[in-house]
């Protein structure tokens, strides 16, 4: 295939639009992933993340694995000498595959459903759920659950989950925000 | 009574072939004020002048219109001409009806005719309205001034003085040799630099036509090209220059310390010293900042004292004061030179504070013969000589986010100096070198880089550093190897940052009192990028080395000799012609508001006080007024003008607006 | 103005007027021709050392005396020959397309182009496309004189010279 | 001083000696802490990654209700401080981000409740460094490392403190007497939830930090994230025997040494509850004679 044909306009403006950022000031210095905390196990640096998105092989970046293990430190966007954001750009990549159903670390992605399907229904974060849900849905069944019985002798876990006296208040705001994404998506 | 002649050239085929020049001569003969019109096959040839000369005479014609083609083209030749035939060259006018119309117009013939008569009338109009004018003159000062004592500044100085004619060195520190006396050894072919810089300090101080004002700075620049007044602070040194054998016995017994300078603060001088011992002049000054005395002063008490006890002259002053003079200039040469980048801005390069992270210059002086270390390679902290040593370079360079956004264009190639220098010295030390790209334009640069990476086993690592931190006695660099497209960290004993190269801090601030432009980074602007560029827009300042851009040596150098060219050849000159085309201010519509003197570019506008009476009662107002040799004729002021009291002559508002109205008309 | 003669707008060509700056404009419509780059012989260029020496005033007295269009075209800001006078001009014409916008002129009538004296082609790009414009345009009729009563001034002047 | 004070999931029961040990604090230095009734999770970590809006709007309704009481957002966690610190930034960045949040949350939100971290308060609005009467007990002799995270200081139009070597926390600590030891891991990341859903990523970036703090010569490390304790504290002993390292590095909030500074009960300030044990170094302060003690 040529690269022509591998480079895809729609989703580079897609990309843009939704993360605000100018890929193509970039000039793949490599800063970004010299600072990485997660660099080294990642399949590909944020440079050659960045080097995607600039070159239209934007399907390419959705699918690669550090999109998904980026922790959100920032670490990039502050030092780039160019000023992207790089870090937004590797959020708006996950945003962006998880809508198409690419998911590179299942673990990671399982870890976030869970989280929002707990906040959602309980307006609050419950500890035990996300350890309990976390382990069944990813197969390590024990994985952390050592920590549990220190964690209730030192009182530190609630096991009665906090129930808000708005949980609608907080379901609306899931269905009107998702429904605001679906629409920018939509406007594009 | 304007008599104006109309004279339409067929350029050969090439005007005649799509315009009806005859017919354009026909229309414009029914033309208000014209009493002659013709047609001929080439102006501008010999016969066709001569058709010009005699018709003057013959129709008694006192302005003249060519329908031909370009004015850059010959504007010239028609003046001359004009001027020839007893007219001011001024009442001339041309019509381009060849780039203008024939050649863009080709098979509209119709369209292209009515619009050369436009173009025709439109001249007519406005020579209608010419005066004559006369180029002025004014005299030229024969002789020199150079601004900064670098390499740029000596060689411009040298060329100018050994072309015979005078020229004066103004230096603000003790002595003249600039940043390339810091420096260790030159690429490509690493030269030391003290032993092909110090003869040339040498020639300078003993040129019969060179006078060195060290220790002095630029107060004031007034007057214009071949008349500058300039306005020189000559510092108190303390020392009787006259009186001073440059013994050096002061600086031995001086118990007053301040950081050296010179040598990047790596170790402390006496307060009363010489920049380096090669010093030229070689005598010293007192800093009055660190000297005990001067400081003791400050408290009410009076102490030490002990240079004037010690010197066998009896040169120490410490009653001297500042001296203001002023000196005058046919021409300026500004070779300020550069100052080194700060890197302390970048956190995570520890923000300066890491001992063993230095900047090229700091290395320039650890690995000097002459320099705290005589030479040796050793680390700042603890004087171990470094086992590993990582160089980064793009410090500040090409990163608009923290520093410049420019490249700085040497730093490529003084690394590469400063790691074969380390690989020589300490052959057991691994040197790295983190690069973005490796930039070596110039004859026998790229060779010397890759004698670098082959011969001397540099190793290159493509990408920019992102963190360097001090680990027990080392320091980690954190990089990615962005070829292999992996994170790479490098223990290591000390850390050189290739700083980028930016203007003096002061840039700006020069820029202002010699009246020259600068851009958003600090450099001086030359008048062209690529067709002038030792010249300003300044009149009689020139450019030289780094203080216009970043520079190395062999370059500083050849511009140095580019504007010493340019000073020669104005000073060469009695007289220098002046434009007449330049803004005039009628006093008696002038309100003095000043807004042009705001919108001149050349500072050519000043505002002056006048009397005159004024029902019965003599009072005294302010007018602007322009000098007429410094305004190059742009016309800001003549649109900034609220009373129409500025106009620009041969492109006044009423000859503006003429050809406007002859166009206009001819659309009825 | 009802009698006004260049009402009729069939196969109507517009005249525009180009204040080129010498240093920049003037020399790129010079390669233009030197160039042989084709471009509609609506055009007619007016000479100024400088952008920044064209007065508003020129621009209105260009329309009130009946013309369909009128370009200021100068170096492009950083380059001015002068440092500084096209800086001036952008600031000046920028309120000044706003004025005449008020007044009712179409902003396609009256253009600020940066054109540097390499850039033959663009003179042609520029002046080409604004010739079309004001050929949909129209004549135009804001802020003219009465063009009748100018004639016969003229007429009159001519007769008595 | 008051202030809306918004806890956040994690002091509710991991955090909680946070929650404690601020509580203690703020109650001895006069400030009053308000807490949002019915406040929800910000979203941090999971939200944003899955949706813009979200991300913006959970944390957005916390602020909305303070601004309703017209207070500013005292906030210990560091996560949640960013989250709602970004909503705040970018809701007065742009008028249409406001109307669409404020559309999403159903209460109007104009930004001018500010989302303020509890440390930043600290340093900067209390000075409580400069008051050294309020000393009873000088932290002489405690050597700690800072470790600030990401959260805290980048980006940085939500950071409060230097984005390299910031020093709001090391002035606190230096005011209360302790030594505080250079090192080069102030801001690096540790990895935060990469722990739990990657073991084997997360793990090594925890295990650099101990490794850094361990070499620095430091006796513990202190902080002012729920995040960066769960990982340095909880995960010390496991990443340690993996290794056969005993880091024996206790790690706490910069609350718990402000009330150890005041002299007040260990229990009250939860530092018993610690999975490293931390009593005993903070028993030995002050102490002439070293006595080792307290719980395990």
């Amino acid at each position: 295939m040529t690269l022509q044909e591998m480079q895809n306009q729609e989703l580079r403006d897609e990309l843009f639009l939704r993360s605000q950022v100018d890929v193509t000031k970039c000039y793949q210095c490599g800063k970004c992933t010299a600072g990485c905390p997660v660099a080294e196990h990642m399949d590909y640096g944020p440079r050659q993340v960045m080097r995607m998105a600039q070159m239209g092989l934007v399907e390419e970046a959705m699918k690669t694995k550090a999109i998904w293990l980026c922790a959100t430190c920032e670490t990039c966007s502050t030092r780039c000498p160019k000023g992207v954001e790089v870090a937004k750009v590797m959020e708006t990549l996950r945003i962006m595959a998880k809508e198409r159903g690419y998911i590179a670390e299942k673990n990671i992605d399982k870890f976030n459903n869970i989280y929002n399907t707990i906040v959602k229904s309980l307006g609050r974060m419950y500890e035990p759920g996300l350890i309990v849900s976390r382990n069944v849905a990813t197969g390590h069944l024990f994985q952390d659950t050592s920590y549990g019985i220190p964690y209730l002798a030192k009182q530190k876990l609630n096991l009665v989950p906090h129930k808000p006296k708005n949980s609608e208040e907080i379901k609306s705001i899931f269905a009107k925000a998702a429904a605001m994404d679906e629409a920018e998506r939509g406007n594009r | 009574m304007e008599r104006v002649g109309v004279f339409v050239c067929h350029c050969g085929s090439n005007i005649g072939s799509v315009v009806d020049c005859a017919k354009v001569a026909e229309e414009l003969r029914n033309y208000p004020n014209v009493v002659h019109s013709v047609d001929y096959k080439y102006m501008c040839s010999e016969p066709g002048q001569n058709l010009i000369k005699e018709a003057v005479k013959e129709h008694n014609l006192n302005r003249v219109v060519v329908c031909s083609c370009s004015p850059r083209m010959h504007e010239n030749t028609f003046r001359a001409c004009v001027a020839q035939a007893g007219l001011n060259p001024y009442m001339f006018e041309m019509a381009n009806i060849r780039e203008h119309c024939s050649w863009v117009h080709a098979g509209h013939n119709e369209e292209a005719t009515a619009k050369a008569i436009d173009l025709a009338k439109m001249a007519v109009a406005k020579v209608c309205k010419n005066k004559e004018l006369k180029k002025g003159h004014s005299p030229v000062t024969k002789r020199a001034l150079v601004v900064g004592g670098g390499i740029a500044g000596i060689q411009a100085a040298l060329d100018i003085a050994n072309n015979g004619y005078q020229v004066d060195i103004l230096e603000r520190t003790p002595s003249i040799g600039g940043k390339m006396a810091q420096i260790d050894k030159t690429f490509p072919t690493i030269d030391c630099s003290a032993c092909i810089l110090t003869p040339r300090m040498v020639e300078a101080s003993s040129h019969p036509n060179i006078k060195l004002i060290t220790f002095a700075e630029l107060e004031k620049v007034e007057g214009y090209v071949g008349n500058f007044d300039v306005t020189i602070r000559s510092k108190a040194r303390s020392v009787d220059m006259s009186k001073c054998t440059g013994c050096g016995t002061c600086m031995t017994k001086c118990p007053g310390k301040a950081d050296d300078e010179f040598n990047m603060n790596l170790q402390k001088r006496p307060a009363i010293y010489t920049p380096f011992p090669q010093a030229i002049p070689n005598k010293p000054v007192i800093d009055r900042e660190s000297c005990l005395k001067f400081k003791s002063r400050k408290d009410g008490k009076d102490v030490c004292g002990i240079c004037a006890k010690v010197c066998p002259a009896g040169a120490i002053d410490y009653e001297q004061e500042d001296e203001i003079f002023v000196e005058h200039y046919g021409a300026i040469v500004m070779a300020t030179g550069y100052d080194q980048f700060d890197h302390s801005v970048y956190g995570e390069y520890g923000y300066g504070k890491y001992p063993d992270v230095i900047s090229g210059l700091h290395f320039e002086r650890l690995v000097n013969a002459s320099g705290p270390t005589m030479g040796h390679i050793v680390r700042p902290s603890d004087h171990k000589e470094p086992k590993t040593v990582v160089m980064v370079k793009c410090v500040g360079s090409r990163d608009p986010e923290h520093g410049k956004s420019y490249c700085s264009r040497t730093c490529c190639m003084y690394s590469a100096k400063q790691a074969t220098l380390i690989r020589d010295h300490c052959p057991d030390t691994k040197v790295y070198i983190f690069y973005m790209d490796v930039r070596t334009p110039g004859k026998g640069y790229d060779e010397f880089y890759n004698r670098t990476r082959e011969e001397y086993g540099v190793e290159y690592i493509r990408g920019r550093v992102s963190k360097i931190y001090q680990d027990g006695e080392q320091l980690i660099v954190k990089g990615e190897d962005s070829l292999l497209g992996r994170p790479v960290e490098i223990l290591a004993d000390m850390v050189i940052l290739a700083d980028a190269m930016i203007p003096q801090n002061d840039a700006a601030k020069m820029a202002q009192i010699v009246g020259i432009g600068y851009d958003n980074d600090g450099w001086f602007t030359e008048a062209h990028a690529k067709l002038g560029p030792v010249e300003t827009h300044t009149a009689g300042i020139f450019l030289a080395g780094a203080c216009q851009g970043p520079k190395d040596i062999p370059d500083t150098v050849a511009q140095a000799g580019a504007a010493a060219v340019k000073v020669c050849g104005l000073l060469s000159k009695d007289q220098l012609e002046t434009d007449p085309c330049t803004s005039e201010i009628d006093p008696a519509l002038c309100a003095g508001c000043g807004h042009c003197v705001g919108v001149c570019p050349y500072k050519a506008i000043s505002l002056e006080t006048i009397e005159e009476r004024k029902a019965g009662k003599t009072i005294s107002r302010q007018v602007a007024k322009v000098n007429a040799s410094l305004c190059q004729g742009c016309g800001a002021c003549t649109v900034t003008c609220r009373s129409s009291a500025a106009n620009l002559n041969h492109f006044t508002n009423a000859q503006i607006l003429a050809e406007v109205d002859a166009l206009c008309q001819t659309i009825l | 103005m009802s009698n006004n003669p260049v009402e009729k707008t069939e196969n109507f060509e517009p005249k525009i007027l180009v204040f080129a700056c010498n240093w920049c404009t003037y020399a790129g419509a010079d390669l233009a021709g030197v160039s042989r780059l084709q471009y509609p012989p609506n055009v007619r260029v007016l000479r100024v050392p400088c952008s920044c020496r064209v007065n508003p005033q020129f621009v209105v007295r260009a329309f009130q005396r009946g013309i369909d269009g009128v370009l200021v075209a100068g170096c492009h800001p950083g380059d001015c020959h002068y440092t500084t006078g096209n800086y001036y001009t952008r600031r000046r014409f920028l309120l000044m397309t706003r004025m005449l916008e008020y007044v009712g002129i179409d902003s396609g009538r009256f253009q600020t182009r940066w054109i540097s004296g390499s850039e033959g082609p663009k003179f042609q790009e520029v002046v080409t496309e604004m010739t079309e414009i004001i050929r949909q345009l129209g004549p135009n009729q804001k802020l003219r004189d009465d063009v009748t009563i100018e004639m016969q001034d003229f007429e009159e002047e001519a007769v008595n010279e | 001083m008051e202030y809306a004070y918004y806890p956040g999931c994690s002091l509710d029961s991991t955090g909680i000696e946070f929650n404690l040990s601020t509580k203690a604090v703020a109650k001895a230095f006069g400030i009053q802490l308000v807490e949002i009734p019915d406040w929800n999770c910000c979203g941090a970590s999971a939200a944003h990654s899955t949706s813009h809006w979200l991300g913006l709007s959970l944390p957005a309704r916390n602020l909305a209700i303070a601004e309703a009481a017209g207070l500013d957002v005292a906030i210990p966690c560091a996560a949640c401080y960013a989250r709602s610190k970004r909503a705040e930034v970018e809701v007065c960045k742009s008028e249409e981000t406001r109307a669409k949040i404020e559309e999403i949350i159903g209460r109007p939100y104009k930004g001018e409740s500010k989302a303020r971290a509890l440390l930043d308060i600290f340093h900067r609005d209390l000075g409580v460094y400069t008051d050294k009467n309020a000393l009873k007990k000088p932290l002489a002799g405690l050597k700690v490392v800072t470790y600030y995270g990401c959260l805290m200081v980048r980006p940085v139009d939500t950071g409060f403190d230097d984005p390299e070597d910031p020093i709001s926390l090391d002035e606190i600590m230096t005011a209360l007497g302790a030594e505080v030891v250079p090192w080069g891991f102030k801001t690096e990341c540790c990895g935060a939830s990469l722990t739990a859903c990657r073991p084997e990523v997360g793990f090594p970036m925890t295990e650099k930090i101990l490794d850094a703090a361990k070499k620095s010569g430091a006796d513990c490390i202190v902080t002012a994230c729920p995040m960066c304790m769960a990982n340095l504290d909880m995960r010390q002993d496991q990443i340690g025997k993996a290794k056969n390292v005993h880091y024996d590095l206790p790690v706490y909030y910069f609350t718990e040494l402000l009330g150890v500074a005041l002299n007040m009960n260990n229990k009250e300030l939860g530092i018993p509850r610690h999975f490293v044990p931390a009593e005993a170094l903070v028993n030995k302060i002050g102490q002439a004679k070293t006595t080792e003690g307290g719980e395990a």
